[in-house]
């Protein structure tokens, strides 16, 4: 008995934002020139193909929309115009919202109205509890940490890290379980297909294989290195730009969640001090990533920038204005205007704190832990399979 | 690339040129020519010997012309490809250059020699071929091409598209048709088309405007019901014998009640039909007719499948293109929902391509008359995709499945029309011929059918496609006309078509001069093509009609009064009626009956010649003289 | 036409002086390269990579001249040797 | 020297000399119209005069063209007038009146018998383009051997103004001094048949932009393959090897939105699987791969030789190639998603590669005469169905590769047709019918 085909998916991820899938006449042109896509996980096509057949078992259980930075090489040379990197990009989204089990994801990219709702609504509580709970606002001088101290952001931080550390493992350990070939989670799934010698079940990977393939999930995490052999030489930029974003943030995110007691000081480091550095480095990092993004995607300069969701802009406005009203906290502060630090204070985190709980465990944000979990599953995969033989 | 050999002139009279073709690489590759030319330059009564690369190039011919001007010959061997394609070059050259055409012979040496033989067998046979061509034209004498008047008028057989535009353009020349159906309809096969691809024209448009043009044109009488019965004669000056007589056939008679039911009057459209012909006749009856040519426009039938072909026959939902075609006419304007076929409610629908056409031997079975469509039927995928996104834009609900082998929209705006299919929802499955989808009838699932295929696009799996709907994309085969066939003896090709002489020297014309080739009876084609064909064999019949002359060949048999002895032997074996009869004539006073020759009706076939006892019989250009001196020369080579 | 006159190719010359001095300059370096590769084949087929190799010219720009050479009737073709033909000189040449 | 500008009459005028041209001209022709054909080129034959062999049957090309294009030059109601450019064509007073320039051979037609005394002592070599650019011919040179007229010719743009030509004419009949000529043609009917150029080589950059070595064009293979191509057998234009393994791209410019040619150019598939087959006959060792996407075999015999070819050993791959590179000893590596496998990527070696290019219009209207073009940049056919060769300019039709790619079977069917239209048009104006 073979696979029951199933049209209906390609309507369901249009909800996700999926474009001119249907114009594909699998020509294998996409899967040719990408040179990102190898012998043992060749895309786009596959996913493609899977996609117009709505076989939605194998898709979720598909690491290749992960292993694509979009360097729209496909794209750009595809005879149908069936933009085959975009439509990497809504499987992405689709996946995201599939492996996520609350359910949160998939409203949050397949309605505006809960897009729009959900981030007001995180940002009119973190309103309120300012409102409510803030310390005394001095206005001798710009004393930050007793309008809002930073032992109780903190508490606060370390409630939410763990939180979101929880969703998105969660939701990590489901994308883990369907790459890896749970075989109990889709019984109608055929083991010994010959076609998908890799995609099936090897959860009985020894453990010490998981530890000892590790620094593949370092590097990849931290270097994205794969990003940089993406396309042609001139996609180097777009390397370069998303490690540039993605280091900032990462920086950022661990000096505001872990750090926030260096962090958030009311006396200026020297100038050379780490924090501060640091600090400058990610304020730098994402604000200039951010601009060429916002820049890109207005002009419609590069392939990957013709085609822009909803989500993508929400991300990176929110981050333009989490940074840019960083930036503004940083100059109230240097020019000693205690109110107008204080009211930014509250703005910078109802933009942040929206963008942090909605982007980390549900949206964009997951693909910086997706892509490199799923770099490192493939490695340990690849070696079982190996040792093996 | 020329090697002259002059030779003093022997002081006889035939003085014989030969010239050889390499032919590109096609006969130098496998001859040695240059060894060839020296074993034929020291023949009897060779004069020169010329090599060139293409002989039938200007500068080939030219050679030719000035060995002619300069009177060193006056008898030409040209030594090359198969006279089928060359004769006439040569022939014509020869006359421009003032002497007659038919001092001439032609040596194949590609087909004969360099295609089939290699190395010094080659070069031998080559040598023996040229040596008896040499023999012959020695011997050739000046002939002049029998001129025969030709009646301005033609026949054109099939009143379909290409039927219907032939008509058209030989009466706007100038010319009387007549145009010969045998159903009583105008319009054949594109009648029951719907919308035409990519244009999207409604076909019975199409038809309609055509055949308006030809029922108002006082220069073609149309002949409805009508069969050719009786045929002979030769090019312009055919006699055709018709049988009209009112429609009998079941098919022919609903469709009139249909006409009559839905009040479509004398030269108005029925849909599924075509344009009711003005003049129906009511009794039987026999008519004859001259004409200048002949065109066929017979057009094709679609492939049946045989029964249980993907289902055929087996469930009623199983069905094949022309079928669906004419169902989905029913819905002109139909938005929204899903498709209704017979009162169900179509949810899927499947198109499997390439039944009945590019079948493969050993892997296909033979049909009922034992052979293999090979060819491929050319329309049938931009028909099916046509109808594919008819359906998805009138009935969005209902899901189109396409099972293909290779799609060849390969028309102008057809692959445009290909995405559009794709962009529309359509999903295509590619499959193998070895492979091929298999239909079942799936019993109590959520759909009647399931088509499984070995999804070539999908690295092979097996794919299971619930449907509600199978269309088969059956191709096209050439209308049988077994009858017509052996009356007018009509080249048949392997694929069953009609043969024309040559697809790029002679498109439209067929090896009997003067029948031309119009449409579908050639070969599969869409209707823009059948109308170019239609135009082009038109344009041919006027070629032939324009000067009200045509002239034959002279190669046919010729008596001599000496020796006939007037047996009769000779009228009963000819295979032609009127070729030869018996004469009385005055000889040396007395009254003798001898055998007499209608040229124009002679074919030149040589059976008189073998039976007459006294030898009195010889054919012009081939005679027995000739003959034997080419073996001669064969042996002596 | 006659003997052209003189005055009249003069200015025709001047009229095309960036054509023919280019055309000269061409003129000149093919007959450089056509003498580099007539020297190794006087004595010895050989073929196209060996002449190449001998003489520090692009492959592809030692056989386009072999080619038109061989239309020329300057060089034959002899023998094969591996993948490759090898050609001399004619007797011509 | 300024001249009086001649005119000639004639019933109908021909644009493009190829096979469709020469087809049409001679079907008006035996009906007894006077007509002119008018080429660009220095040769009348078109593209069909430059190819080796023709599908499905194999005849050589010039087997079927030569004699075409004799009987043309032979016909006495046909004139040719070669190297010539249409400026303009209107009409006015119910009479097609075309503008022509013909541009300077700088030698004498009348003079000059073709013996290429001229193209033996010039010593400038030019890149023969009529070779695929594979052999060298000279600066003054007749176009090839059976060319029509069989007149030589001088490309000013290499010529040295050695005087060599002017020399060794043994007829005088070198020219340097000949100047553009103007004239025009009246004629009451006319034919477009302009035909058609090759995709760009160096259009796609995954394609290595016509840079890697031993990537060639379809029609540069054709030369390989031609009884007087540049080598006189086939071996690859880098270093002369012998290919042991040739691989065919099709689509390499055609059913592509990226290059801007969405239509299929309908005879790749179909010179691919002859040149195979002639490649195979040539070198029967080497391995022969065509690369496709969906075989179009779709015309009369041509299914049975795709089917004969594949039975012959030449191996087809479902594949579009993604991209060309060079490889090692100046081989060609082609990245192909092996999708009769399991999908993977992979790289594959060949010694030659022959891009499959598509058809594009070789010639525009605009400008020109009130004839527009359709999205593909072909000619518009008013009437696709019933009467393809109909244009929007009331007596001007199109035949051939001007409207649409097409083979050379379907084209010369469609000659015939627009000279069956064009001798009614003739028709109807001569009984003073109104159209």
């Amino acid at each position: 008995m073979g696979s029951v085909v199933n049209p209906e998916l390609m309507e369901t991820l249009e909800e996700f934002g999926l474009a001119d899938a249907a114009a594909c006449f699998n020509c294998g042109n996409c899967t040719a020139v990408c040179s990102l896509s190898s012998e043992e996980t060749p895309f786009p096509r596959k996913v493609i193909r899977y996609l117009q057949l709505g076989m939605n078992d194998r898709l979720i259980q598909s690491p290749e929309p992960w292993l694509c930075y979009y360097c729209g090489d496909c794209s750009e040379t595809c005879p149908r115009q069936a933009n085959p990197g975009e439509v990497m990009m809504g499987l992405r989204r689709y996946l995201t919202s599939a492996y996520d089990w609350t359910g949160i994801s998939r409203l949050f990219y397949t309605s505006k109205v809960f897009e729009v709702m959900s981030i007001l609504v995180i940002a009119a509580l973190v309103g309120l509890g300012f409102y409510f709970f803030h310390g005394p606002m001095l206005t001798d001088r710009v004393a930050l940490n007793v309008f809002a101290p930073n032992r109780v952001i903190e508490i606060l931080d370390l409630v939410m890290l763990a939180v979101l550390s929880f969703l998105l493992l969660s939701n990590a350990w489901r994308l883990f379980k369907a790459v890896m070939g749970d075989p109990g989670q889709y019984p109608d799934m055929d083991i010994s297909d010959r076609q998908q010698p890799l995609n099936r079940s090897i959860l009985g990977v020894p453990l010490k294989l998981y530890l000892s393939e590790a620094k593949e999930f370092v590097v990849q995490f931290l270097t994205q290195k794969r990003f940089a052999n993406c396309g042609t030489a001139s996609q180097r930029k777009q390397w370069v730009v998303h490690l540039l974003i993605m280091t900032g943030y990462s920086t950022v995110f661990i000096l505001v969640v872990v750090g926030i007691r260096w962090f958030q000081r009311d006396e200026f480091y020297p100038i050379w001090h780490p924090v501060r550095l640091l600090g400058y480095y990610a304020t730098f990092a994402i604000l200039y990533g951010t601009t060429y993004a916002i820049m890109g995607r207005l002009n419609k300069s590069k392939t990957v920038y013709q085609n822009s969701h909803s989500t993508d802009w929400v991300f990176l406005i929110l981050l333009w204005l989490t940074t840019f009203s960083g930036i503004l906290i940083h100059a109230t502060r240097w020019l000693e205007m205690p109110s107008a630090t204080y009211y930014i204070y509250v703005i910078h985190l109802m933009i942040a704190v929206p963008m942090l709980v909605l982007e980390v465990p549900f949206a964009k944000w997951t693909h910086q832990l997706y892509r490199p979990l799923v770099l490192y599953l493939m490695k340990v995969r690849q070696r079982a399979l190996q040792s093996n033989q | 690339m020329s090697s002259n050999q002059d030779k003093k002139p022997t002081g006889g009279q035939e003085k014989v040129g030969i010239y050889i073709c390499h032919c590109g690489g096609n006969i130098s590759d496998h001859v040695d020519v240059k060894k060839l030319a020296e074993n034929v330059k020291d023949l009897e009564g060779v004069e020169v010997v010329h090599t060139n690369t293409f002989m039938c190039s200007d500068p080939g011919q030219e050679l030719i012309q000035k060995d002619i001007k300069d009177g060193k010959i006056n008898r030409v061997v040209v030594a090359s490809c198969a006279p089928a394609l060359h004769e006439l070059t040569f022939r014509g050259a020869i006359k421009r250059a003032g002497m007659n055409p038919y001092l001439y012979e032609h040596a194949n040496i590609r087909e004969q020699v360099s295609w089939v033989h290699h190395g010094d067998q080659a070069t031998e046979k080559a040598t023996g071929l040229v040596a008896a061509a040499v023999a012959k034209a020695r011997r050739l004498k000046p002939l002049e091409p029998i001129r025969v008047e030709a009646r301005r008028h033609a026949t054109v057989v099939g009143a379909g598209v290409a039927g219907l535009r032939a008509a058209y353009d030989l009466a706007r020349r100038g010319l009387e048709v007549a145009l010969v159906e045998k159903s009583p309809f105008l319009g054949g096969r594109t009648a029951r088309l719907g919308r035409l691809v990519p244009s999207g024209e409604q076909a019975g448009e199409v038809i309609s405007r055509i055949a308006g043009l030809v029922m108002t044109s006082d220069k073609i009488s149309i002949y409805p019901c009508t069969e050719v019965t009786a045929f002979e004669g030769f090019v312009g000056n055919f006699k055709l014998t018709l049988r009209r007589k009112p429609p009998e056939e079941a098919e022919c008679r609903a469709q009139l009640k249909k006409a009559r039911e839905a009040g479509v009057g004398k030269g108005e459209f029925l849909p599924g039909a075509g344009v009711l012909t003005p003049n129906l006749p009511d009794r039987e009856e026999e008519i004859s007719l001259e004409t200048g040519a002949v065109v066929m426009a017979t057009g094709f039938k679609p492939y049946t499948p045989r029964e249980g072909e993907y289902g055929y026959l087996q469930t009623d939902r199983v069905i094949t293109l022309p079928e669906f075609v004419e169902l989905l006419a029913k819905y002109p304007d139909r938005r929204g929902g899903f498709l209704q076929v017979k009162g169900k409610q179509i949810r899927s629908v499947a198109f499997i391509h390439c039944v009945g056409s590019r079948q493969i031997p050993g892997i296909h079975e033979p049909g009922q008359d034992g052979n293999l469509n090979e060819y491929c039927s050319r329309t049938c995928c931009a028909a099916t995709l046509q109808a594919a996104v008819q359906v998805r834009k009138a009935f969005p609900r209902t899901r189109v499945f396409d099972f293909y082998r290779d799609i060849r929209t390969y028309g102008r705006g057809q692959e445009e029309f290909y995405e559009e299919a794709s962009r529309q929802r359509v999903t295509f499955f590619r499959f193998e011929p070895e492979e091929p989808p298999v239909v079942q009838v799936s019993a109590g699932g959520k759909y009647p059918l399931q088509v499984s295929v070995k999804d070539t696009l999908t690295f092979g799996e097996q794919l299971d496609v619930p449907v509600d709907l199978v269309v088969l994309a059956t191709g096209m085969m050439p209308t049988p006309i077994k009858e017509m066939v052996e009356l007018m003896k009509l080249p048949v090709g392997a694929d069953g078509f009609l043969q024309e002489v040559h697809p790029k020297l002679r498109p439209v014309e067929v090896a009997n001069t003067g029948i031309l080739l119009a449409g579908t009876c050639q070969a599969p084609m869409d209707v823009g093509e059948a109308c170019n064909a239609a135009q082009a064999a038109s344009a041919k019949a006027t070629s032939l009609l324009a000067r009200g002359y045509v002239e034959l060949d002279p190669f046919v048999a010729k008596v001599d009064p000496e020796k006939c002895s007037g047996t009769g032997l000779c009228k009963e074996a000819c295979p032609i009626e009127g070729a030869i009869s018996l004469k009385e004539r005055q000889l040396d006073g007395k009254t003798v009956v001898q055998a007499e020759i209608t040229p124009a009706l002679c074919t030149g076939c040589g059976i008189c010649v073998a039976v007459c006892p006294s030898r009195a019989l010889d054919i012009n250009g081939w005679t027995l003289e000739q003959y034997e001196a080419m073996v001669d020369a064969i042996v002596a080579a | 036409m006659g003997k052209p006159d003189k005055e009249a190719m003069k200015a025709l010359r001047q009229q095309r002086k960036a054509y023919i001095d280019r055309a000269k300059q061409e003129i000149k370096k093919q007959r450089k390269l056509i003498k580099a590769i007539k020297g190794q084949i006087r004595e010895e087929a050989k073929t196209v990579p060996r002449i190449a190799a001998a003489t520090k010219l692009p492959s592809d720009q030692v056989l386009l001249f072999i080619a038109a050479m061989r239309k020329y009737g300057q060089v034959i073709e002899v023998d094969k040797d591996g993948d490759y033909f090898t050609y001399k000189l004619s007797a011509e040449a | 020297m300024m001249k009086e500008t001649h005119s000639f009459q004639y019933d109908a005028l021909v644009i493009g000399g190829g096979i469709a041209g020469l087809q049409s001209a001679l079907d008006l022709a035996d009906q007894g119209f006077k007509v002119a054909v008018v080429e660009k080129d220095a040769t009348i034959g078109g593209t069909m005069i430059r190819l080796s062999k023709v599908f499905p049957t194999l005849d050589c090309a010039s087997c079927i063209t030569t004699p075409k294009m004799a009987a043309a030059s032979h016909n006495d109601n046909i004139d040719l007038f070669t190297y010539c450019q249409v400026n303009s064509l209107t009409r006015s007073d119910g009479t097609l009146k075309a503008s022509i320039t013909q541009k300077p051979r700088y030698v004498d037609p009348d003079k000059c018998i073709g013996c290429r005394q001229c193209e033996y002592q010039c010593p400038v070599y030019v890149k023969d383009e009529e070779q695929g650019g594979f052999s060298l011919r000279k600066a003054v040179y007749i176009p090839f051997s059976n060319a029509i007229p069989q007149l030589a010719l001088i490309d000013v743009q290499h010529c040295s103004l050695c005087g060599m030509c002017a020399k060794v004419c043994p007829t005088e009949a070198i020219d340097y001094f000949q100047q553009p000529e103007q004239f025009v043609i009246e004629a009451k009917t006319a034919i477009l048949a302009t035909g058609f150029k090759l995709t760009p080589i160096d259009q796609k950059k995954e394609y290595g932009a016509g840079q890697v070595a031993n990537v060639i064009s379809s029609l540069q293979m054709e030369r390989l393959l031609a009884p007087h191509g540049p080598y006189q057998r086939v071996i690859r234009p880098s270093d002369g090897k012998e290919p042991d393994s040739i691989a065919y791209v099709q689509c390499a410019g055609s059913r592509d939105l990226s290059l801007g040619v969405p239509y299929c150019s309908r005879v790749c598939c179909m010179y691919a699987i002859k040149q195979a087959m002639l490649l195979s006959g040539a070198l029967p060792l080497a391995d022969i791969t065509i690369y496709y996407m969906d075989i179009r075999a779709f015309g009369k015999g041509y299914e049975q030789f795709f089917q004969n070819a594949k039975a012959m050993g030449i191996e087809f791959v479902k594949a579009k190639v993604g991209k060309i590179e060079q490889g090692e000893n100046q081989n060609v590596l082609l990245r192909i998603e092996e999708q009769e496998g399991d999908g993977r990527v992979v790289r594959r070696e060949h010694d030659l590669v022959v891009l499959s290019l598509g058809m594009v219009p070789d010639w525009n209207p605009a400008g020109i005469c009130p004839v527009t073009t359709d999205t593909d940049a072909f000619i518009k056919c008013v009437q696709p169905k019933l009467a393809p060769t109909l244009t929007e300019m009331e007596g001007v039709f199109v035949a051939g590769v001007a409207a649409g790619p097409k083979d050379i079977v379907d084209t010369i069917a469609e000659a015939g047709a627009a000279a069956m239209e064009a001798s009614n048009y003739l028709n109807t104006l001569s009984s003073g019918q109104a159209a």
